[in-house]
């Protein structure tokens, strides 16, 4: 037992890591939150290294992987951010697992309920890594990742690897001398479910298995927390946990789709695609002139950006664009759907980063209301979260999710490279509508141009 | 919403059960077995409660051997009293509501960062490869080397990442 | 309420700290004393944990005889481990953040309940009451009954109050 | 120790109280709560019974408690709740202060930190068993309570008190064998103290006084926790101690006074109180018939109710009266202030009793922006909720105090007995405003005269 000060102040940065998720409630408190989680991982750092001694290993080890985390931070684009929280997450849950394993070699003579954390840690740090490395893979459209493999009647397979999974579980507790060699066969067949299981799972639903990963990632710190008994790793495992949970569960509600949906990918199963062609027969393209004319008169422009515009990085242009259009006396917005782009929350946190006002940011519903009244809506690099067909067709892949009714506007402006689909797979009857005018092109470079042109315009 | 939290605290208190059942089986059911890391514990708690005050240069010679050791003994001793792994349970179940909470009011304007910032806090298994690394034994330290690596990275490039687009949002 | 919540929370932080930092005091300042429970316990549990498995006859004495004592066993240990007191007031912390979170929420409207409901929660001390009511000796058992009794006025009657205030507010 | 299956069903049992107070939330769900804690209670109780033996004694005790309680519980008038809660409160203090004395008794031999939770127990248990009491006298109106005694130069004594208080307990726990005789000393010293504290407070202050000393119990609750090292306790007395500072700062807030203002009392002493009968001059008094004309044509009605509806348990009537009124087409509408009453939500409990419909409750905030659209501004009982003088004197004792500014509408009927003061003692010059009139009389019988008066009328 270490000196009741250390337990102490390991209470206070457990307690630390609350108050900086509460301060999370709020943008003007978040950066603050962000900060006070931060101080309580250095300060159960520092507790940890006062209660031990020997540092040069560790030194280095905490320098190595501190830099390591600063360049990838610091150089990443914002694009890639959710492979790189899939990276990070990964190496939490490898992490745990190791963790787990050396305290086990150091002492093989644990109590039962040590064991029992001991495999769940085994088990959800190794699904947890080999789970992350994969949706990295998918979301950085690494060649090999890019068609998921094909393994035969891969529900039983996965079936029967769970099972052994268990047996081997139990079989490690009831051993009762933690026995390292069934640890590492407990490692490595969680590590082959944990591949299985999200390579068979869609790219773009790669969001959901991150929250989720993310979540076991928080349990595996947990539980190891339980293995060293150690109650800042078990109140901040917990936290991550309950996070992870809700946010997965929030992005099912908003695909309306059910987890075990997801997880077991129904996705492109669902009734037979609407042939393109058919669909696309009436497609009218433009071009950024007649679009810089048709916003001469407009009153109220919305803007509905997709996973198109993080791609393109147009942020800045639009809100560029949207500064000139507001000078000229039209009131803008921005109509956010709860899973555009990959991640909850991607278009805000893009569109932040280009400082568009907080005001005119608007959620899926409150923007609904007033579409009618709507002169221009853009739609930038958007698809499947305008696609009507989620509300007239109940056998569509993404039938009963809600979208943004871009419709109803007086004229819809699509800006896309192709009439190619998103990331449902199924094209989009919105392309054809009347009130529908095409502009193919990268995003940025197309918000641009019709920048440029409403400039000549005046 | 409503029913993952009734579901996942049902889960907890299932495992409380489980595991304080399991804690309690082994109290009662080995005793004839023998558990020589508890007894040698117990015996130097005996020792050291009625150890006369060492004098002080022996003393510090003590705590330092006390915090070198600290970690082996931890571990060793395997000594959580069923109780102190039953409160670790209760605290576990607490801060899964606190969690549910709190996380239910973030708004989801700030979803990204609050997943980002939560998978760097996931980043503590830290203190657990603080706590093994370099104990010396080969494997075991190396292990904990790469440890303790791996979880800075998640901790160290997790917070930053999560300001960097935090920092966006204060502009504001 | 902002301004409540940290004062409140400055002083259980503050709280935890004095005790623990008493109760590793005593641990490290007063070790030449006799400690007779201390030592005593500890004897116990070192016979239990190295005694073979007792036939069964015995054992259910054991038990039985378990159960009788555990009060008095409680009361006499006085043996937490720094330890599970540090994780008490941890929980006690956790448990008033918690608080502070839900009530918050509560409506105006429900003021009333919350009182008379919150107060009747306080009667819990009737758990307390129970374990040293009865004990045998005179006068502490007599008291105890005397805790039994108050208690119990508080936490029935403020339950039963408490329902027949909200019983209105369903009717709506 | 005890098993660890009674610990475990101990941790749900606290759970339970935690959910409990999570249903507490929502009126629907409220009853559910209610019951929720009970049954927690009950499983804390049954556990304790079951870790022990010789129930004689004490199933002898819990009958007698239990049949005081629902004999008290079930004849008290609602008007009386707030003595009843104070009451029921004292009585959870002085069992913490016995419980902590037995353990005491039985085992004198305790740790510093178990001696540090007995003393705290002692003196927080004792403050509120006789906070509690003369609290609940002061708000029977018992005759010892009627006037404060004098105390000479109080806050010195209060001041010296606390000292010797402090000092007690640091020797408590420095003596280290639980000496009984400095525990018994620590006790009666607190008695005086919470004697002292409460006595020179106004007995319309009680209401945060209650509240303040429930949060109290909860204190002494979760630290005889500490003393038997029990989980349900720590956990439930830190829940009762947060909901009770959260409801005193609410109605402080609500009166716009400090919590130093409200325990050390400066109430009656701000400003010179304006005379009487210089206010009053032009009070104009009406009679039920009159008031009966004056409704015929009303379209919006609104009923500010007040303490006066509590005492003369006129929400029956009130309610009937409105129905009236809203089958002739009138909107009926009612303004509650928060401390309206003497406890917080007291008004909606009464009204709730009456079967008013949830939606006509309007909070303060919310009916104050429709006031001046209002016909008739029914006050039933109500004085210094609807004072004036709060917004006008700066100097005056409720300066600051949001009101319900009743003053607004077209005609406003003030109902009470007399042109005596509420209980911030001054006088009201809403009574003597030009669209103000007085109708003398009790509440509920003047209500009725109304109510016959305007179904003469049709
Ligand atoms: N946000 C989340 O948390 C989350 C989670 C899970 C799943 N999802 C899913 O992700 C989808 C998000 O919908 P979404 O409408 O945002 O995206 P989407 O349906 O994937 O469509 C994106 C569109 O952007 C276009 N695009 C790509 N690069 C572009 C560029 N450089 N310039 C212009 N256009 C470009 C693509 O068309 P072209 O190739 O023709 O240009 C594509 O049709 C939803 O189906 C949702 O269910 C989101
Ligand atoms: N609710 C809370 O939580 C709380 C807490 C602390 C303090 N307080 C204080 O309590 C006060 C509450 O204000 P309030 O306006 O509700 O009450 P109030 O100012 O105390 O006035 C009550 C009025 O009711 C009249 N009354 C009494 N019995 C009556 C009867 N049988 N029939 C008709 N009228 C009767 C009295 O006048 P007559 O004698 O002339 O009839 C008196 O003027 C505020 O000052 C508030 O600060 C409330």
């Amino acid at each position: 037992m270490d000196s009741v000060y250390l337990q102490v102040a390991y209470f206070v940065a457990a307690l630390l890591f609350i108050f900086g998720l509460k301060k999370m409630t709020h943008p003007r408190t978040a950066v603050k939150g962000n900060a006070l989680s931060a101080i309580a991982m250095a300060l159960a750092l520092v507790i940890a290294l006062v209660a031990r001694d020997g540092y040069v290993f560790i030194t280095v080890g905490l320098m190595v992987g501190a830099a390591i985390g600063v360049w990838l931070a610091t150089t990443i684009k914002m694009t890639a951010m959710p492979q790189l929280v899939a990276l990070f997450n990964g190496l939490g849950g490898a992490a745990s697992i190791l963790v787990a394993g050396a305290v086990l070699m150091l002492d093989p003579h644990q109590q039962a309920h040590e064991l029992i954390a001991t495999a769940a840690t085994g088990v959800i740090g190794a699904v947890t890594f080999w789970g992350s490395l994969v949706a990295f893979g998918k979301l950085q459209e690494l060649k090999a990742f890019k068609k998921p493999f094909h393994v035969p009647s891969q529900q039983m397979v996965n079936g029967l690897l769970a099972a052994f999974i268990l047996a081997m579980c139990a079989l490690f507790v009831v051993l009762n001398t933690g026995h390292g060699l069934v640890y590492v066969v407990i490692v490595l067949a969680a590590s082959v479910l944990g591949v299985l299981l999200v390579n068979s799972i869609g790219g773009a639903d790669m969001p959901v298995v991150i929250a989720l990963l993310n979540s076991y990632s928080g349990l595996a710190a947990a539980a190891t927390g339980f293995v060293i008994n150690n109650v800042v790793l078990v109140v901040s495992g917990a936290l991550v946990g309950a996070s992870g949970l809700i946010l997965t569960s929030l992005m099912c509600k908003a695909m309306n789709r059910s987890l075990t949906n997801v997880l077991f990918g129904v996705m492109g199963e669902g009734g037979e695609v609407a042939d393109a062609d058919e669909v696309y027969r009436n497609v009218r393209s433009t071009s950024a002139d007649d679009v810089a004319m048709i916003l001469d008169g407009a009153q109220r422009v919305v803007f509905v950006p997709g996973y198109g515009m993080a791609v393109a990085q147009a942020q800045h242009a639009v809100r560029n664009l949207a500064k000139v259009l507001e000078e000229h006396g039209a009131q803008i917005e921005y109509g956010i759907h709860p899973v555009a782009g990959r991640m909850p929350g991607h278009m805000n946190v893009l569109l932040a980063e280009a400082d568009v006002p907080y005001e005119q940011l608007k959620e899926m519903d409150e923007i609904n209301q007033t579409l009618d009244t709507v002169d221009v809506a853009f739609v930038i690099g958007a698809n499947d979260v305008v696609n009507p067909v989620a509300q007239t067709d109940p056998n569509s892949v993404i039938a009963g999710m809600p979208i943004i009714e871009v419709g109803k506007a007086r004229t819809v402006i699509v800006i896309k490279r192709s009439l190619s689909p998103g990331f449902a797979g199924i094209p989009n009857p919105l392309f054809a509508a009347d009130n529908t005018l095409m502009l193919f092109g990268d995003a940025q470079k197309a918000v641009l141009e019709i920048l440029n042109a409403v400039k000549e315009n005046l | 919403m409503q029913r993952v939290l009734k579901w996942s605290c049902a889960t907890a208190v299932l495992l409380a059960f489980t595991a304080a059942g399991l804690a309690w089986a082994e109290d009662g059911v080995k005793p004839a077995q023998p558990e020589p890391t508890t007894v040698k514990s117990l015996q130097k708690q005996l020792l050291e409660e009625n150890a006369p005050a060492p004098p002080k240069t022996e003393s510090v010679e003590t705590a330092s051997a006390a915090t070198a050791s600290a970690t082996a003994e931890d571990i060793e001793a395997g000594g959580l009293s069923p109780s102190v792994i039953a409160l670790l349970l209760f605290i576990f179940v607490l801060a899964i509501f606190i969690g549910f909470e709190i996380i239910t009011k973030v708004p989801p304007t700030l979803h990204t960062p609050l997943m980002s910032g939560s998978n760097a806090i996931s980043g503590i298994t830290i203190v657990g490869a603080l706590l093994v690394a370099g104990d010396g034994q080969g494997v075991s330290a190396f292990i904990g080397f790469l440890a303790v690596v791996l979880a800075t990275i998640n901790a160290v490039g997790g917070f930053l990442v999560t300001h960097r687009m935090l920092a966006m949002f204060q502009k504001r």
